[in-house]
């Protein structure tokens, strides 16, 4: 190892800093070999004086005291030796006013800065790579539905193997026993053709694409690049090797027999629109006639939102999406074929986004009515009851063929939280993956049974490293949106067997190459690392020990701030790496007055926050110590009492915010977090010190102005409270 | 004419809002070559100027910084801002692009210090906040901006303004010299990723934008709702800048109209639903939303927010859609005309403010985008199966931000199977 | 060179007709802005929007072309132009019409050969306003002005059938510019901040729901004098009949003092160009458009170089 | 309680003007709002678009709202499915007063009718006539009463020349009264066929 560091000059750092005494600092007390000042580091020649110290010198492990880590990315960067950034800019001249008697505390937060960042930097290394790599490229896709199809056909044209298993006899899907699908292209006129045996061929004869109908998932295990799935069917068991896996077992329509007041089931010309294709289907063109009596039908009613955004609590909660511009489709069967018959679509709102407007106006322009309201009743003999929202009175249809538009519920498997709960059709799952992590059989789920995760910046975030859903599995949608998706999800398959390859992170460390490496002769077996994985990256071996699934894994750390005995670490970013950043803080003794706060700041946002305060010049207390940790969850207890021993005063945690709507890039992390910290108050009493020493908050990335105040009354805090009096103990 | 190293396995991804920064970052994750080109001078593009997500109300600049992070990790996109498409020939596999760069007058050196623009005095109209508010002619755009690197604005050139800023640098990063560069670089496949912009409001002519100051956009009324926006966060009226806390959000502001934009642009719907509950964060129990709507299209799992607000007794719906707003001329106050048709109720209803749900108009004109691309009765694209240029985002059709998402991963894995066919073919 | 026009006058703008001073008035400005207007002879009456419950459709449509027919055959070549709003529009609707179905042209011509006569679908129907706006422009419009209307405050107001549905190129629905722009070539000052610009008058239902349309009327002459106008100024007869003369009855009902001349845009050319005010038709108000008249008599010409 | 079965959409479809577009109505209201004597409309444009799909016949042919259009066209221009309101609202009055329907002593229904008459008797409006017969349309005393309310206002028009009482003597008239009443003859033949009133 040999270590250099690099005081820069730059943007006023040398004008409100003593560069000179932090160059002195880096190597008497940070031990660092090579100390080298720079007026204008990230300037062509600065970069080139670090490469060559690098190339010629030997230079492994490297500390920039210049600006933030977030900043003059490009021109610092040097692949191949540990690095870490004291950040003099957005962390101390920026935040500290210029004036004279600033000057000398804005000095001691860069010393420490640059203790902080010498003590960080020799106990890096350069990570090496996750050494057990999974080199199998194929894709296992589960589902042979649109979905199903489209992301297999998607993966194997861009040249990986592929293999589907499809729990019925043949392949198609929901999709497949339509007559016509909604057209997804100009012009939004008319139904179009579903296309799927054209897709269904495609598949079929594709020679990088193999093909289990009528079996299923008996078991997975493994990890992205080396997953083992044993897939069963009335043939037998047989074990397939896949690198990774999309889940696009789609979904299964609301049982409309649950809608008594609907009268399904009652009556065979009361139909749900599965069963409307049905008789589309054999129809074929010519006009759709009663179930009942093989009659002509005259008078067809379409009944949206049927037992949909329901807030009675028996039915789905939430819209289906798709169901409007499905009634529309379903009702022009009827008008295309005789323009006689009285079509009617009674809805509440009809939700057709995009050009489905020009679908909806193609429907009225042959003649389908639109009538806004809401449907109470459906008798057996057909009556339709409903109050007519628009003429303000209950009215009522006598049709003779009603359509009830139900909604789709997820075939998402076992509910890991509640493995016995039943789904929204009053049946108990099967599970799809039969995945053997410790952590439950089947994906997580989000709301209302769909196994989704982070749904809005990145909808692939999967909490099953290797593991994508797509389509109505995920949430509620169309065939041209679930084709959309499938794509998607057969992308993020080919990126986690290629990252699995590399031994590189996925996202949000996407290319990362650490890993967490535990020091099994210290595991006392205490299971929490394997319980808290907010990804089940960790399994139990028979005694008890964790096995680590490094290409499960998404290097938040969260295992390390578990670890009560702290046996967890990553190469960059250890326990003992914070901890020594912690201790390196020069810490005055209670007669300087000179509180210490130390901050562990979530690097994804309150790091950022913190930065761009600086960028605006906001100013706050010159006695915080800002340490970035991967997530909170990574937070481990000892470093809370190493800081207390240390002397310091008080301790903010600044995490994302969590709970239903959680903002942790993680999932769990900070919920996590708050929950140990909450336990480190007892620990506190026991201490007899004030609860208020360590304070958690749920922070965003836009609080800018928020956090220099939050920091400023935490340091008036402590002054009310007083310093520490564990000062000079350790 | 500069010739960029780009392979003929390259993938060009143009437009670097959300859609192309997915599609470059996804596609540069599965190890392949990535040229970005944004015709701004940062990343980000629109969803950067919005203050909250719907429907967690999370921070677009949450996502950003992890796409940011991603990317500066990432050696195998190359960026290229203030660049647009000029000409695209060939055919799939083998398309010779060329780029023109507008010249940024800061070069690489520049260490975003803000010297320059403490320097310089002019103002001017701020984009980045819908011209609501004036910034610096020396700027960096906004505090999440990638590249971190300043711009001079081009009316300052020539003037004792751009040589202040000149002199103000002392790491030699301005350059008045810069000039327009055209680049010339192959690709074996482009993804369209332009976005969408605001329908121009002024065109809606009843509602009375441009002609009464308190009827506004809402993509205006973010800038207005954000920390960072030009009132700080207060939502204030533009006429007087007393608080607004009684507002008309008017739904279908161009979309879903023959004689606006004939599509549903999706979003809006769910836009104004999380936008009472800004004004509910400002104002409490004070604030008064009035929605708007023709139909209320909150879809999936949307629902659970828009029966949220429904339970917020300060957020009223008026299935209606206004016929014209008037403008009291010595107050400002604007009164909202029309008729609620659920059972036919006329209303002149008093508002501080209007904001108009503004329908989403698809940026894709203008580039010569080839013939194996077309474009819906709206102008999104339409690409068709012969060719390699394939559409991302709000390009293609209206769409929220997941859905984007969606559909840019989606692009990239088009292009990826364009590129490994090439490679294939060669090996 | 002559600029020749198939002039469609209409009932009410005839001689002896109800707005026969807005015919006097545009006849002085033609003869200085050198427009030949040439009556279509023996034309009828478009039926107007009002004479719907007995008319239906295609009789309304075959008065029309009945019209066009005329001109087609006594003045081949010429756009037909009205002066009048409702024949304008029913009109030019009829003329659309008729263009976009075959069938209904045939049913057309099968009517009119009644009468003796053909439409070849040759019409092109205009306003006089699209004639001067776009045939002779608004600086040539300038060019006679020998009376600058300088002072005088004018609330533009063109009402609703010069401008829905078909309106004029170029011009919005809710804010057409074009009424204050021709005042401002004539030296007055436009009100163009004026909001009831675009209002109903009430139209024929003046006739049959006076309360009603008076109530739509005091506002529109109420507003005017919100803004300072000095006159209202339309392009419309019916406009200008209904805003005016019923300025009395509504002083009657609601005891206010309503007293505000109301002038077509072609008075203020023609006293503009230095007409006398017969020859401006102003002797043809009710309410005496005072400041018109002023300059009509008193002002000394300007010498046009 | 109405019956959805789109028997009087057909009818409306086929025998009113531009009957053809009120099912392309998407119950916004816009025209309902843009309507400067909506306040007097029992039922609005799209309302009485509403009634036509859910068959209220009657209620729709017997209601005087349509006779409150004062063809100002706010709602044409502004509807955001181009619906010819005005066209279809003097469709569906022209309709009601076919079958007999319409309101009798509705004003703008009798004052369109002696309006027509009026102007196809001679080919011009006789203004003069035209007031008289909308004064006296209520029989002699009624409209010598009205008359002289209104006295100001026919003394003002005397006054400015701009009512003529020759007119009553030697009103304006084209030339070719016969080939006008023949053509208006074979037009009301030709769209009875049209649309179905011979029969």
């Amino acid at each position: 190892m040999k270590t250099a560091a690099y005081i820069c000059g730059g943007c006023g750092i040398a004008e409100r800093l003593d560069t000179g005494r932090l160059a002195k600092l880096a190597e008497r007390e940070g031990k660092i070999n090579m100390v080298r000042q720079h007026p204008f580091l990230c300037s062509t020649e600065g970069v080139q004086a670090i490469r060559d110290d690098i190339e010629k010198e030997g230079a492994t492990h490297v500390v920039l005291a210049a600006c933030s880590r977030r900043a003059k990315t490009e021109a610092f960067h040097f692949p191949g030796v540990a690095l870490t950034r004291a950040n003099l800019r957005e962390g101390v001249i920026w935040v500290q006013p210029a004036t004279d008697d600033a000057r000398e505390l804005a000095q001691q937060m860069a010393d420490d800065y640059v203790r902080m960042g010498c003590a960080e930097v020799t106990r890096m290394m350069v990570p090496a790579g996750n050494p057990q790599t999974g080199k199998n490229k194929r894709i296992l896709v589960v589902g042979g539905g649109i979905s199903g199809l489209t992301a297999a056909l998607a993966a194997a044209n861009a040249g990986y193997e592929t293999l589907i298993v499809e729990r019925t006899p043949q392949l198609g899907g929901w999709a497949g026993a339509l007559y016509r699908r909604i057209p997804d292209r100009e012009p939004f006129r008319d139904p179009a053709d579903t296309d799927v045996a054209a897709l269904v061929d495609a598949v079929a004869s594709h020679p990088r694409i193999g093909i289990h109908v009528g079996a299923t998932v008996a078991k997975t295990s493994g990890a992205p690049g080396r997953f083992t799935a044993t897939i069963a069917s009335a043939k037998g068991e047989i074990i397939e090797e896949v690198g990774a896996i999309v889940q696009a077992t789609g979904f299964t329509p609301y049982d409309a027999t649950r809608l008594a007041e609907f009268s399904y089931g009652k009556s065979p010309d009361i139909v749900d629109q599965a069963g409307l294709e049905r008789l589309a289907k054999s129809a074929d063109g010519r006009a759709i006639a009663r179930p009942s009596n093989g009659a002509p039908v005259k008078t067809v009613v379409f009944v949206q939102c049927a037992g949909q955004r329901d807030d009675s609590g028996r039915h789905l909660p939430y819209c289906s999406g798709f169901c409007c511009a499905a009634s529309i489709k379903q009702a022009m069967y009827f008008k295309d074929a005789s323009p006689a018959i009285n079509t009617v679509v009674i809805y509440t709102d009809l939700r057709v986004p995009g050009n489905g407007e020009d679908f909806y106006r193609s429907a009225q322009a042959k003649g389908i009515t639109f009538t806004k309201g809401k449907v109470s009743a459906v008798e057996p003999d057909g009556t339709v009851r409903f109050r007519d929202l628009i003429l303000d009175e209950e009215s009522a249809i006598e049709a003779d063929l009603v359509v009830l538009a139900t909604g789709q519920v997820p075939n998402s498997g076992v509910n890991i939280e509640a493995p016995d709960q039943e789904n929204a059709n009053g049946l108990k799952p099967i599970s799809v993956l039969n995945l053997d992590y410790r952590q439950g059989r089947d994906l997580p789920q989000l709301r209302h049974g769909f196994s989704d995760s982070h749904f809005i910046c990145f909808p692939y975030e999967t909490r099953r490293t290797g593991i994508y859903t797509a389509g109505p599995v995920r949430r509620p949608m169309d065939i041209a949106q679930a084709a959309e998706d499938a794509t998607g999800a057969a992308l993020k398959a080919i990126q986690a067997v290629e990252n699995a390859q590399l031994g590189r992170a996925a996202h949000p460390r996407s290319g990362d190459l650490s890993f967490p490496i535990v020091r099994l002769d210290g595991c006392t077996q205490c299971k929490r690392c394997t319980v808290e994985c907010p990804f089940g990256a960790i399994e139990e071996e028979a005694r008890g020990f964790p096995v680590f699934n490094e290409s499960r894994c998404r290097r938040c750390g969260t295992c390390m701030g578990a670890c009560p005995v702290r046996v967890i670490s990553f190469e960059n970013y250890s326990v003992d790496s914070v901890a020594a950043q912690i201790r390196a803080v020069e810490v005055p003794d209670e007669t300087e007055e000179k509180p210490r706060i130390l901050i562990l700041a979530c690097e994804n946002d309150a790091l950022p926050a913190l930065d761009m305060a600086g960028m605006q010049r906001l100013s706050y207390s010159a006695f915080a110590r800002v340490v970035p940790v991967r997530c909170l969850g990574s937070v481990n207890v000892s470093w809370i009492t190493d800081a207390i021993n240390a002397g310091y005063d008080g301790i903010m945690l600044m995490g994302c915010k969590h709970g239903d709507d959680y903002q942790c890039h993680f999932v769990k992390g900070s919920e996590l977090a708050a929950y140990r910290m909450s336990k480190v108050e007892d620990t506190l009493k026991q201490m007899a010190l004030e609860r208020e020493r360590v304070a958690t908050y749920e922070v965003a990335i836009t609080d800018i102005e928020r956090l220099p105040r939050l920091i400023d009354e935490y340091a008036k805090t402590i002054e009310r409270i007083g310093l520490s009096p564990m000062k000079g103990f350790a | 004419m500069t010739q960029m190293i780009a392979t003929g396995e390259t993938i060009l991804v143009v437009g670097g809002g959300i859609s192309g920064m997915t599609s470059a970052l996804e596609a540069a994750e599965c190890g392949k070559q990535v040229v970005l080109v944004e015709k701004s001078p940062t990343l980000g593009g629109r969803t950067a100027l919005l203050y909250r997500y719907f429907p967690k109300l999370c921070h677009p600049a949450c996502g950003l910084e992890i796409n940011l992070r991603r990317l500066k990790g990432n050696r195998k996109v190359r960026v290229l801002t203030l660049a647009e498409v000029t000409k695209i020939e060939g055919r799939r596999g083998d398309y010779r692009v060329t780029l023109r760069i507008a010249p940024r007058y800061v070069n690489e050196n520049c260490t975003a210090c803000g010297a320059c623009a403490d320097a310089v005095s002019t103002e001017i109209p701020n984009p980045w906040n819908y011209g609501l508010n004036r910034m610096k002619a020396a700027y960096l755009p906004h505090a999440m901006a990638y590249p971190q690197r300043y711009v001079l604005d081009p009316s300052i050139l020539g003037t004792p303004e751009s040589e202040k800023a000149r002199a103000a640098c002392r790491y030699g990063a301005i350059d008045l010299e810069m000039n327009e560069e055209t680049i010339r670089l192959n690709a074996a496949a482009v993804i369209w990723a332009t976005g969408w912009k605001p329908y121009d409001a002024a065109k809606i002519q009843p509602y009375g934008y441009g002609r009464f100051a308190n009827v506004i956009t809402s993509v205006e009324f973010e800038r207005l709702a954000d920390p960072h926006g030009p009132t700080g966060g207060r939502i204030v009226r533009p006429s007087d800048g007393k608080e607004a806390n009684n507002i008309a959000f008017i739904q279908c502001a161009g979309s879903r109209d023959e004689n606006h934009l004939r599509h549903c642009s999706r979003i809006c719907c769910m836009a104004s639903l999380k936008q009472t509950q800004y004004v509910r964060e400002a104002y409490g129990d004070a604030a008064r939303s009035t929605i708007y709507y023709i139909d209320i299209r909150a879809i999936d799992r949307f629902e659970d927010f828009y029966r949220k607000v429904q339970a917020d007794k300060m957020v009223t719906f008026v299935k209606s859609k206004p016929a014209r707003i008037d403008e009291d001329r010595a107050t400002g106050e604007l009164t909202v005309h029309g008729v609620d048709t659920e059972g036919y109720h006329r209303y002149a209803t008093a508002h501080d403010l209007a904001v108009l749900a503004i329908g989403m108009e698809p940026s894709v004109r203008g580039a010569d985008i080839p013939a194996e691309v077309l474009e819906d009765s709206s102008g999104f694209l339409q690409p068709l199966p012969a060719g390699a240029v394939f559409g991302a985002g709000c390009a293609t059709n209206a769409l929220d931000v997941n859905r984007s998402v969606q559909s840019a991963t989606a692009a990239a894995l088009r292009a990826i199977q364009v590129v490994n066919r090439m490679a294939r073919a060669e090996s | 060179m002559k600029k020749e026009y198939a002039f469609y006058p209409g009932c009410s703008s005839q001689l002896r007709g109800s707005a026969s001073n807005y015919l006097t008035s545009v006849n002085s400005m033609c003869e200085t802005l050198d427009i030949k207007m040439t009556p279509i002879p023996d034309w009828n009456c478009c039926g107007a929007s009002i004479s719907y419950a007995g008319s239906g459709e295609l009789a309304r449509h075959v008065m029309n072309a009945r019209n066009f027919a005329l001109a087609e055959t006594h003045l081949p070549g010429q756009d037909v132009v009205a002066t009048c709003a409702a024949c304008w529009l029913g009109a030019k609707e009829t003329q659309e019409k008729l263009d976009a179905s075959s069938q209904l042209l045939a049913e057309t011509n099968e009517a009119l050969k009644q009468a003796g006569l053909k439409y070849e679908a040759k019409a092109q129907v205009r306003h006089m306003v699209e004639v001067l706006i776009e045939d002779i422009g608004y600086e040539s419009i300038a060019k006679p002005v020998v009376k600058p209307l300088e002072g005088v405050k004018f609330a533009g107001y063109v009402g609703c059938q010069t401008n829905r549905p078909f309106g004029i190129a170029g011009e919005s629905f809710e804010n057409p510019m074009y009424l204050d722009k021709m005042v401002e070539t004539v030296g007055g000052e436009p009100l163009t901040k004026y909001e009831q610009k675009v209002s109903c008058c009430g139209g024929a239902l003046a006739f049959s729901e006076p309360d009603k349309s008076q109530k739509q009327i005091k506002q529109i002459v109420e507003s005017a004098y919100d803004h300072g106008a000095d006159m209202i100024v339309t392009p419309c007869p019916l406009c200008q009949a209904n805003v005016e003369i019923y300025q009395s009855e509504i002083n009657r009902k609601h005891g206010t003092k309503l007293a505000m001349p109301v002038a077509y845009y072609s008075q203020l050319l023609a006293v503009a160009y230095g007409a006398t005010p017969k020859q401006a038709g102003l002797d043809g108000h009710v309410i005496q458009p005072k400041k018109l008249q002023d300059i009509a008599i008193k002002v000394v010409p300007l010498k046009k170089a | 309680m109405s019956d959805y079965a789109g028997d009087f959409l057909r009818e409306v479809e086929a025998r009113v003007e531009e009957g053809e577009w009120v099912k392309m109505c998407m119950q916004c209201g816009v025209c309902a709002g843009s309507c400067p004597f909506g306040e007097h409309w029992e039922h609005s444009p799209q309302k009485i678009f509403m009634m036509i799909r859910a068959g209220k016949r009657e209620e729709v042919l017997t209601s005087d709202s349509m006779w409150m259009c004062t063809s100002c066209y706010n709602c044409v221009v502004r509807c955001p499915r181009e619906l010819p309101i005005t066209q279809i609202m003097h469709g569906l009055a022209t309709y009601a007063e076919r079958l007999g329907l319409a309101p009798k002593m509705q004003p703008t229904r009798r004052f369109s009718l002696v309006f027509w008459n009026n102007c196809t008797k001679t080919g011009r409006v006789n203004e003069l006539k035209l007031v008289m017969q909308v004064y006296f349309r209520n029989g002699f005393i009624a409209g010598l009463k009205e008359a002289w309310n209104m006295r100001r206002v026919g003394l003002g028009l005397l006054l400015a020349k701009r009512m003529n009482p020759f007119e009553l003597f030697l009103p304006h008239r084209c030339k070719d009264q016969k080939g006008i009443q023949a053509m208006l003859k074979k037009a009301y033949e030709i769209e009875d066929r049209k649309r179905g009133f011979d029969s």
